[in-house]
């Protein structure tokens, strides 16, 4: 488990609360409007008719880009100490290949 | 001490004198797989337990603090990799040593037999087994007949109270090797009831399969010599899950084939006297669960199983309700009379019949031999 | 229910030194979004196991309206960066600026739930009610159970929101508004993926897996 | 920190705040992490009675064949109570007891790091546990079995699954609650020096416990959801007419049931790792080798759930790798067993009773995690699988694992919790008997298994030739009754002894010793610092150079640097003998908070008004605990 990495500052060194850069207004809107842009294409390519051989995996590209950068930058995971990110990725890795797993004994996947 | 229990138990199951449902005595090729792997594995495990539990014992009477010995502070050792890296991978080569049997028997009990297969689909209600023989058009309840040194590829499906297994002589079975898991075409969900898990076990023939309402499952038996064996349903399955075993009956291929054409046979609609009364009462209550090959009810339409086991052949079984008592009168005369103290949350209503009525009901199934 | 403890954490700032170096009240934020990751897994999953196995109809391509949810979906989106307006304004020590971007927030969450309400009534006329059918069953239930999540994060919001008239969110209490956010956005992202999953994602044909 | 605020005069809100920190009443409104520690433990063992009468009845009806003591209903009712009992309202809480207790004292906290949330677990954990109880007053217990394999638990018709569901859903918050207080509380309230590696493993084991429970309680709380909704809302999910699976249902179970196994047994490994040093008088034989196994038991733990499943008809490929990972997880156990007898070799073995239970945890440990690697030989453990064999096996593991361990830990900190000794004599009494009950309950139960015993039957026919091992194994259960009874006077008698025990009667190794016993509400007058592993015992003892070990001389070298003199200090309190240390005050919100959940539960199953209710009383509590100060 990632936690045993934890980073260990001597006790008599504290790391600020507030470690590294926190982006500004103009950064989060930016952002905000890459996010607009790509669920405005996930719509667009479900309803255009050529895309449908490699709709789904398109989605989920598009689907884990947008989730990428909320988690980064709005969330702040880019710039906060890792062991909140170490935290939260063993969460997420936890869930997605359990329930992979499971969803795979029922072959899910299969038809 | 403890070593002491442990080899009392291992002497105590290799003399159990009298256990009818062993795991430990395999009566065929399939359940001596399992067994064949247990034996080695339990050695190993005895070995390791031996080692681990001596140097225990050992180290306890070596190193303990005497009364009148001088206080001692012991070398204040933290620890040896090499000894760390030792005992991870001695268990690691150990383990490795049984994963590979282990995995060969997995898919070698996986796979459907080829050949002479014998096919029956094992239905489990609430809290009976029901034997569906598609090829022969047999069905019987809570004994499974089978001939010898065949394998017998059992289809698993479980079922709710309310579903009506067709009787073979009218549209057939359900098809082999899939469970109706939805309601037959055109009518309401509730047509299947409400199936429970349960868990088809003989262990004398075979290790266990679960009966999963989704899931369609299947087992291999087989029995070497002629004989009863006894099963049990293994997983909860409710209020009277205890009492929901079955036999296996296995015959010699000859008599197997008498068994056939005995069981093929229609009941015969000729009966006299108590029995005659018997049968009029049968047509009007039992028959809204029980089917009787060759009987037809007052207007004219057959006996349809409707939830409760076919009693064409009553008489030939030796046991009823879970295979848990004997057919005789005084049983079945108790059963008729109130089902549900005899049977916790027994789905069959008491009708509320006079002991005259149950005594000519129990003439008439006398009749179904 | 399960989301409810963390708005109870007393909002203290954490200025006293951590062994981590790091404040406990984010640690314990980050740990139980975490643990709300196999939350929303496993809901996720029963969705996808079911979405193809009803017997009866209606069907997923029955009832969605993708343009409606769409929109749904930009609204949700949008409330993400009004939070980080709101914590990026308090931050700089702007109550005013920060109070309304909190606002904000809380009225675009809003506008969500109530796209949320007017779906479930829509596909209730339409036949889909929980107890249709298996896909009527996993859906409301992993919606309702993110709609939940929503309602909870609109509450802490407008608790904020009031707070900050009694002037007790100041520049020092900004953690406070950054929890609030972490929480809203991981709202938003169990969304995207729920939007792809659920809604874009063609289901197969009825009653065949997948 | 939460725990040291600024401290306000203020006005009492709705509800006067309270400040009595003794009295019966201070139980109630309670923030310290010691007090909670102690409810958590009286709780779990008041449920552990209840839990362990429950067995009894059971024994009693299985002793002969063809008995008819306990009706079916009934019968089911008891094993189902029994499991739910002895997993979430006795192991489990008697865990987090420990944890509550020690694991700010060992790292050199004042308290936990969110004090009120913490009252708040206990609670709603207690409430959970007397609303399942209620059960039996309000329409019946629950009866489909602690795992509640549906559809059966869907469609009985009885109460019972409901309160279940409801029940295990309320635990189910608290757990993920305390667990991430706890977890938080190690990474971040560690005294100065008390870097991760220097850490006892009984706080190693604490986080990883911590870890699992909130990775794992959200994947049953989907599965309970799931149930629940099928039974009271008339949903599909595990119905199969409709299309529903009820598989899913065992794999959201397995998905918590198996990491939920680790988090009932790693307390145990932690308390035996702590005890075994003491006792032997050097350290524990490969400090990191037993952190990172357990660290793996409880990575791998996550990846062996299906081994419960094997019979279900997953196919020959998941049943393949789930019995390798299965024979993976026995690697690093077996690390841990060989590093404790290392631990014991070449010591100075003294058999206090904390020791004994310590090797008794050993022994029988080994017994079941054998017995566990034949199950993971599927086509052996086909026949296996839902028999005695099992029941003896998860015995041995809990029981004879968890539970030895638990005892052993309660006889090992009891002076340091009340300030008294527990009787030796009685002591060993207690472990004799309760090592040969176990023995003689447990151990014929492998062999019934083997010879064809399915469970939770409530009764067999005696033409099985089961009955005499049924005999014995009866006659053990009330040998381990004996010893729990043998337990309960020990326990009661040392209360009529005097107070008056030293801070480290046992010449301990970690730092809960280097505080009075009991420690004051603060733990610590002054932070300690610490400088190694295993601090206490490098403050009293020095190697020489010829690598001989000799006592430091009394007030030496072991005077207590306090946090202070650092710049990292506690928030300035590490100066003056407490009376500059700020406690959490008390207060009531937690429990008022928790008691909202039992009034919805009730409101789910008897009428919509008392959901209202429910959720406007714990609305208020945390409205309430919201707008109060931690301290003041």
């Amino acid at each position: 488990m990632a936690d045993t990495h934890v980073d260990e500052p001597t006790p008599e060194v504290h790391a600020p609360a507030h470690a590294g850069r926190h982006p500004g207004p103009k950064e989060y809107i930016r952002i905000a409007i890459i996010l607009a842009a790509i669920t405005a294409a996930e719509v667009a390519i479900y309803y255009l008719e050529g895309f449908k051989e490699v709709l789904v995996p398109m989605l989920f590209f598009f689907s884990f880009v947008k989730f990428t950068l909320v988690v980064l930058w709005f969330m702040h995971l880019k710039f906060d100490s890792r062991t909140y990110a170490r935290f939260f990725v063993m969460g997420l890795a936890g869930a997605i290949t359990l329930f992979l797993i499971v969803l795979l004994t029922f072959q899910v996947f299969s038809s | 001490m403890v070593l002491g229990l442990v080899a009392l138990a291992v002497v105590a199951v290799a003399c159990a004198p009298n256990a009818t449902q062993s795991t430990l005595e395999p009566k065929g090729p399939y359940a001596q797989k399992s067994y064949d792997l247990f034996v080695p594995v339990f050695w190993v495990a005895v070995g390791i337990f031996v080692i681990v539990e001596g140097l225990l014992l050992l180290f306890v009477i070596r190193y303990r603090h005497r009364k009148n010995q001088t206080a001692r502070i012991p070398a204040q050792v933290h620890g040896n990799t090499r000894l760390e890296i030792a005992w991870t991978i001695l268990p690691t080569l150990i383990l490795a040593g049984v994963a590979v049997p282990t995995i060969a028997t997995i898919w070698d009990l996986a796979a459907k037999p080829t050949g002479d297969v014998l096919e029956v689909n094992v239905l489990a209600h609430q809290w009976w087994w029901e034997f569906d023989y598609p090829d022969q058009k047999i069905l019987t309840a809570n004994e499974l007949h089978i001939p010898t040194g065949r394998p017998v590829y059992v289809t698993l499906c479980a079922v709710g109270f309310g579903y009506g297994t067709p009787v073979p002589s009218q549209g057939g079975p359900p098809a082999p090797n899939a469970c109706q898991t939805g309601p037959p075409d055109g009518q309401p969900p509730a047509a299947i009831g409400a199936a429970v898990i349960h868990s088809f076990w003989v262990p004398e023939l075979a290790g266990t399969q679960d009966v999963v309402p989704d899931l369609t499952n299947h087992l291999t038996i087989q029995a070497d010599e002629p004989g009863v064996y006894e099963g049990q349903c293994k997983e909860f399955c409710g209020l009277s899950h205890a009492y929901m075993k079955f036999k296996v009956v296995a015959h010699t291929p000859a008599d197997f084939e008498r068994w056939v054409a005995e069981q093929q046979a229609p009941a015969s609609p000729d009966v006299s006297g108590d029995a005659a009364a018997g049968k009029e009462i049968f047509l009007q209550t039992c028959t809204a669960c029980h089917a009787v090959a060759g009987l037809e009810t007052a207007n004219g339409q057959p006996a349809i199983a409707n939830g409760g086991p076919n009693l064409t052949h009553l008489m030939s079984r030796q046991c009823f309700r879970g295979c848990t008592l004997e057919v005789n009168d005084e049983n079945l005369a108790r059963w008729i009379a109130d089902p549900r103290s005899v049977e916790a949350g027994s789905f069959m209503p008491d009708y509320g019949l006079t002991s005259d009525q149950i005594d000519q009901v129990v003439a008439f199934l006398n009749t179904l031999e | 229910m399960a989301s409810l403890e963390h708005s109870v954490a007393p909002p203290v700032s954490d200025h006293a030194a951590t062994s981590t170096g790091l404040p406990s009240l984010k640690l314990a934020m980050w740990l139980f979004l975490a643990s709300d990751c196999l939350l929303f897994g496993a809901l996720i999953s029963t969705y996808v196991l079911y979405r193809g196995a009803s017997t009866t109809g209606p069907f997923p391509a029955d009832v969605f309206d993708i343009p409606f949810t769409s929109v749904s979906s930009f609204v949700l989106l949008a409330s993400s960066l009004t939070m980080v307006l709101a914590l990026a304004a308090i931050q700089r020590g702007d109550v005013g600026r920060s109070r309304v971007w909190l606002l904000a927030t809380a009225l675009l969450g809003m506008a969500f739930l109530g796209g949320q309400v007017y779906e479930f009534t829509s596909f209730v006329r339409e036949g889909l009610t929980l107890k249709t059918n298996v896909f009527g069953t996993s859906f409301y239930v992993l919606t309702g159970f993110h709609g939940t999540h929503v309602a909870v994060g609109v509450l802490m919001l407008l608790t904020l929101f009031t707070l900050s008239f009694a002037g007790k969110i100041t520049q020092d209490s900004a953690m406070t508004v950054e929890l609030v956010g972490l929480y809203w956005h991981f709202v938003d992202i169990v969304w995207i993926v729920i939007f792809t999953v659920v809604y874009l994602i063609p289901t197969g044909n009825p009653g065949a897996g997948g | 920190m939460a725990s040291v605020s600024v401290p306000a005069e203020r006005p009492g809100g709705l509800l006067r705040r309270p400040h009595a920190t003794t009295g019966w009443w201070s139980w109630f409104t309670t923030v310290d992490h010691k007090k909670i520690g102690i409810l958590y433990g009286i709780t779990a063992f008041g449920f552990f009675l209840i839990g362990g009468s429950e067995a009894l009845l059971i024994r009693v009806q299985l002793a002969r064949p063809d008995q008819t003591f306990l009706e079916p209903a009934v019968y089911n009712e008891l094993f189902t109570m029994h499991g739910i009992t002895m997993v979430f309202l006795v192991v489990m809480p008697l865990s987090a007891a420990f944890f509550n207790y020690l694991l700010p004292l060992m790292i050199g906290a004042r308290d936990v790091v969110f004090p009120r949330l913490n009252a708040f677990s206990y609670w709603a954990f207690l409430f959970a546990g007397l609303f399942i109880y209620s059960s039996w007053f309000l329409g019946g217990a629950p009866n489909g079995g602690w795992f509640g394999y549906a559809p059966n638990s869907v469609t009985d018709p009885s109460v019972g699954m409901t309160f279940y569901a409801i029940g295990l859903l309320i635990a189910g918050i608290a757990s993920t609650v305390s667990a991430v207080n706890l977890a938080v509380t190690v990474l971040n309230m560690r005294a100065p020096g008390m870097t991760l590696f220097r850490m006892p493993v009984f706080v190693w084991m604490g986080l990883v416990v911590q870890l699992l429970l909130a990775f794992s309680l959200p994947v049953i709380t989907i599965g309970l959801t799931e149930l629940l909704f099928d039974r009271l809302f008339g949903t599909h999910f595990f119905d199969v007419a409709a299309g529903g699976s009820p598989v899913l249902w065992q794999h959201l179970f397995w998905l918590f049931g198996h990491p939920e196994v680790y988090i009932l047994v790693l307390p145990a490994m932690g308390i035996v790792s702590e005890i075994l040093p003491v006792f032997a008088r050097k350290p524990l034989f490969g400090y990191q080798f037993i952190v990172f196994s357990g660290i793996a038991i409880g990575f791998i733990g996550f990846g062996v759930w299906a081994h419960h499943m094997f019979a279900v008809g997953l196919g020959p490929v998941a049943n393949t790798a789930f019995a390798v990972s299965t024979m993976i997880i026995a690697i690093p156990t077996g690390v841990k067993i060989f590093n404790w007898l290392g631990t014991l070799w070449n010591g100075d073995l003294r058999f206090a009773t904390p020791m004994l239970f310590s090797i008794g945890f050993i022994a029988m440990f080994v017994i079941g995690g054998l017995s566990g690697v034949t199950h993971a030989v599927v086509p052996s453990d086909y026949q296996q699988t839902d028999t005695y064999y099992i029941v003896a096996h998860f015995h041995y593991v809990l029981f004879g694992g968890a539970i030895f361990g638990l005892f052993g830990g309660i006889y090992y900190w009891w002076p340091k919790v009340f300030g008294r000794m527990l009787s030796e004599t009685w002591g060993k009494l207690n472990f004799w008997l309760m090592l040969i009950g176990f023995n003689m309950t447990f151990g014929p139960m492998h062999i019934l298994g083997l010879q064809g015993m399915p469970r939770r039957i409530q009764s067999y026919p005696a033409s099985l030739g089961l009955s005499f091992w049924n005999m014995v194994s009866s006659i053990g259960a009330f040998v381990i009754a004996i010893s729990v009874l043998v337990f309960l006077i020990n326990a009661i008698s040392s209360f009529r002894k005097p107070k008056q025990m030293e801070a480290d009667p046992w010449d301990a190794r970690t730092l809960e010793w280097a505080t009075s016993s009991p420690p004051p509400e603060y733990n610590f007058e002054e932070i300690p610092v610490v400088h190694s592993l295993d601090d206490l015992w490098h403050r009293k003892y020095a190697e020489t150079e010829g690598g001989r070990v000799v006592p430091v001389a009394a007030g030496g070298s072991g005077e207590t640097p306090s946090a202070g003199e650092h710049a990292g200090g506690d928030g300035g309190a590490g100066h003056g003998a407490g009376h500059a240390i700020h406690m959490p005050s008390p207060s009531y919100f937690p429990l008022i908070a928790a008691a909202g959940f039992p009034i919805v539960g009730y409101g789910l199953i008897f009428g919509r008004p008392a959901i209202v209710l429910g959720l406007v009383i714990t609305l208020a509590g945390f409205f309430g605990w919201a707008m109060e100060p931690s301290s003041e």
